[in-house]
């Protein structure tokens, strides 16, 4: 394993401590692997609805690169590629929780429903108004397991922004809920890998593949994916991916989507550019009105060599959500 | 040989629970990077670590208090399915040792209170490829013991876990995050059940090294 | 070779129809690999000093990431790590150039400075004026060439920066070339590769690294660096390179500067903000001051995993051109 | 045999070169891996194929135009050092054809010209290990053979060429970004140097078949 690091078994908390000193926006929980917006209001009721999102490292810059006004109150980071636990997502809500409550945006991975789901528990026992969204946007799982149990991958990302827009826009705890919940049923994901990524501390691959192997509906764990088959050019990557995720969500000519071509962290900027450029193509061709789209290292698996699409089907509200303004250093510009 | 344990011996059976998951790191690990994303083993021993540390601590007022801080450390910091998982096992099967000495009854109790607690709280079932597939039958097997006293009870359910751990090598996983290997995940142990196998192993090997007092 | 590409002979113009469909800032020139600023001022007397980089393909999001109010005009791309030809450059400077002329910043590689070199002069010839300014940042060089032959890395975007904020605040022509040759003057960078690059059209790997090899003061272009040596952890790694960088320009304790940590493209946020906690720790152990530091892949070498450094000297003015704003896309957040 | 070159002729050569630049990308290629960064071939290919477009349209009026033809298309077009360097090249060795046919004269003068312009323009000298290793030898030769006619002479300044890449193998680059390597540059040949010699042989294998008919 070559990696630039110093020591395997402290990734997380010195990840941590570079990131708040090259943010002026964050703060870190002291004591905890949890990244604080530094501007939060002192007063409780002014905060508004705070928002939580978290889950294992290695998936930067989510979850902390989304921590800013108009998107996350906080974000609480486990081991690599493991849920935290449930004392850091409790110290995160009472550190960011004020008058109007707080909304938990988790990635659907028992680890994350169980951690999460037992803090907001706890943070409700001390009073706490708690709500959790769960995201669940990976087609690649449709003919494996039921919608319930698909993974969350990268369209959280702009479930975070659907969601900190509303909050920022001032609505109340359900509200900011309930476009949260909308906008993760209007999003699906499916992804491509090209190679596999290693865990610091597990020193190897989590898998191989072969000089023109490819695995198609890989999770954003280094976990294997749903089916390996073999490379093929961008486009026909592309149109498996797109076929897959608009027959899954009914997508028809004449609506209304955004695309975000995500990065799994070793794939560079030139050939997300392709694939953007591709699956914007095969959309118009098929009627669909694609409104934004974004390209980028959005939500990883440490340098794993791939990407992910992801379709969100738009109204003019939801829309107005994704370009609402964000101070978060991770979001996207342009679209 | 003891047939309850009070307080102070369920801590030190606990302590020995958690040395044997920490000696088994790389067991687990080896397991979870076969069907699952290789964490299980460091999980396990970050929360078992916790755990000891707390149990070191603690002068135990209860049975349930030893079961108690076991599972508040394992799910405070754990991380990942199975330190909800277990933190959960350990929490709610405190629960039903009210203030009495661990006899077989309330062992009995522990391991079916933990397991509904387990069921409820994750959603899987038992033939999902997880620590259910060898909590359930160790259950089971307790409750066929019931009038065999602690000892044994411990034991059947010791080995009950070990069958299941074998059983679960045919299990699809359809829970966690080797749902998506499908039938790749044929062939290769639970890494959960591993750990609740080694487990009840660690409590056996203690009420066995109690015997021979 | 595997990369999400259509076909290796034509991932410059399918990269470029990508990035201009993605940033609605951005447009192609007809014909060429030239992406503009689609808001450039139509009267020729409003542009101002107009900013023009470019270089080879392969150092996304360099060079068009670049392009937008308070950096770049316009950004030529050649082929994959290849400069591009006069014709493009020229294209660039008549689409871009209004009455105030055109400053080139070039990377001191022969190529550019020949290509750019030659355009301004056709340029010239048909009475635009042009100035030309070449960065050479890389201290890895300093043994082995003398400091005008230098390579110009990562510090470039900072040159960028610098000079667009120059042009943006009015300056004529000849201040925002002085102020761009002082802070290319005043920029040094170091880079460490864990592993090499694949050029699409060559099809397989520059060069190739034994498990526990590092390559230190390679260059942006999967050519190989001067020295290679075992990996360390992350703090030898920046010392060492910290080391150069210091004694090279004689920056001394009280000093202010600004800090960029570069990932080369294949090196996930993780392992960057390590070393970025790493270096900023290290400065300020050394008593110079970071005033403004920033980590993320701003100019890469493909997938190439590994990073460098670069260490700018600051005075006020530099400060505040550093803090201008920008709407380039790629100009990271924060500091 | 012809030992002057009509414009036409020149024309037919020059195509010869550029079909030869285009036949040799690979082995270009394998040249710049080794000691640069493999994008010699392509450039070339890019540039001398739009040289061969741009000839193959051209009626050319003279010498000059013919060579300034190649030197534009390859400049423009190519990219990279070589494309500016053997832009140069022939655009300013076309100034020195003037009006006239291509003789032994204008041959010399053609080689000197362009190389003291390379030599201005990308400020490398003689040794640093570029085809100015294998120019600077073929204009030397050239010089020599003045007075054996203009085949002869092309004969003489290919071979020197040809003498040139071997020596660049001993050099260390000192330009270009082969100059990192320092002493691992040692053994192998330039790329530039390699195009350079392709490209007089080409010539002079055109003469050579001008002289059998
Ligand atoms: N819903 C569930 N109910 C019970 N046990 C579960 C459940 N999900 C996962 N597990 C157990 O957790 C183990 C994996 O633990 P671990 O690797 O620590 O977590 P993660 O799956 O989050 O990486 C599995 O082998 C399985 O036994
Ligand atoms: N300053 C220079 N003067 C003359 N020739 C040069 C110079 N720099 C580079 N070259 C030639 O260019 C060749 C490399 O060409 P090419 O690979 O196309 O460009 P690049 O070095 O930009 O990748 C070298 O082998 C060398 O012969
Ligand atoms: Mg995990
Ligand atoms: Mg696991
Ligand atoms: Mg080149
Ligand atoms: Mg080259």
């Amino acid at each position: 394993m070559k990696k630039l690091i110093n020591d395997p078994r402290s990734v997380v908390p010195d990840m941590l401590e570079g990131l708040a000193t090259l943010h002026p926006g964050h703060a870190l929980l002291e004591g905890e692997n949890v990244v604080l917006r530094s501007d939060l209001p002192p007063l409780p009721e002014r905060r508004g609805v705070a928002l939580i999102s978290g889950g294992g490292a290695g998936h930067e810059p989510a979850h902390a690169g989304y921590v800013g006004a108009g998107m996350l109150s906080a974000a609480v980071t486990g081991e690599v590629f493991t849920s935290p636990g449930t004392d850091a997502v409790l110290a995160a809500i009472r550190a960011v929780a004020g008058a109007d409550g707080v909304l938990l945006i988790v990635k659907n991975y028992t680890g994350d429903r169980l951690n999460f789901g037992l803090a907001a528990e706890l943070a409700r026992g001390e009073g706490i108004a708690v709500e959790l969204v769960v995201v669940a946007d990976d087609v690649a799982l449709r003919d494996t397991v039921e919608a319930g149990r698909r993974r969350g991958v990268a369209g959280t990302v702009l479930v975070h922004k659907v969601a900190g827009a509303a909050a920022a826009a001032g609505l109340p705890l359900a509200e900011v809920a309930r476009e949260a919940r909308e906008a993760a049923a209007a999003v699906g994901t499916m992804g491509v890998a090209l190679g596999a990524c290693t865990v610091p501390a597990a020193g190897r691959a989590g898998f191989t593949l072969g000089e023109d192997e490819i695995e198609l509906g890989l999770g954003i764990h280094g976990e294997r994916g749903v089916r390996r088959t073999t490379l093929e050019p961008a486009a026909a990557i592309v149109g498996t991916i797109l076929e897959t995720i608009l027959s899954d969500a009914a997508i028809a000519a004449g609506e209304q989507v955004a695309l975000l071509v995500n990065g799994l962290g070793g794939t560079p900027p030139m050939e997300l550019a392709i694939v953007a450029a591709e699956a914007i193509a095969q959309l118009r061709a098929r009627g669909v009105h694609v409104a934004r789209a974004w390209s980028g290292n959005l939500l990883t698996a440490l340098e794993m060599p791939g990407c992910s699409l992801s379709v969100m089907r738009l109204d003019a509200l939801r829309l107005q959500r994704l370009d609402a303004p964000t101070s978060a250093p991770a979001w996207p510009r342009g679209g | 040989m003891a047939d309850e344990l009070d307080a102070v011996a369920v801590r030190a059976m606990l302590l020995q629970v958690c040395t044997r998951m920490i000696e088994n790191t790389d067991r687990l690990t080896e397991a979870d990077q076969a069907v699952g994303d290789g964490d299980h083993g460091i999980g396990m021993r970050r929360g078992f670590t916790a755990a000891r540390d707390k149990l070191e601590a603690l002068e135990p007022a209860s049975v349930a208090e030893v079961f108690k801080t076991v599972g508040t450390a394992v799910m405070a910091q754990t991380g990942g399915a199975s330190g909800a998982v277990f933190g959960t096992l350990y929490r709610a099967g405190a629960t039903a040792c009210g203030d009495h000495a661990l006899d077989a009854a309330t062992f009995l109790a522990f391991l079916e209170q933990g397991l509904a607690a387990v069921q409820k709280r994750g959603g899987a079932v038992p033939g999902a490829k997880t620590m259910i597939d060898a909590l359930a039958p160790a259950a089971e097997a307790a409750r066929a013991a019931q009038a065999d006293g602690l000892a044994a009870m411990i034991r059947a359910a010791a080995d009950a876990a070990q069958q299941g751990v074998q059983a679960s090598r045919d299990m699809i996983a359809t829970t966690g995050k080797a749902r998506t290997l499908g039938e790749r995940s044929l062939g290769h142990p639970d890494p959960g059940a591993i750990s609740m196998q080694i487990q009840l192993a660690a409590m056996q090997d203690y009420v066995a090294g109690q015997r021979e007092d």
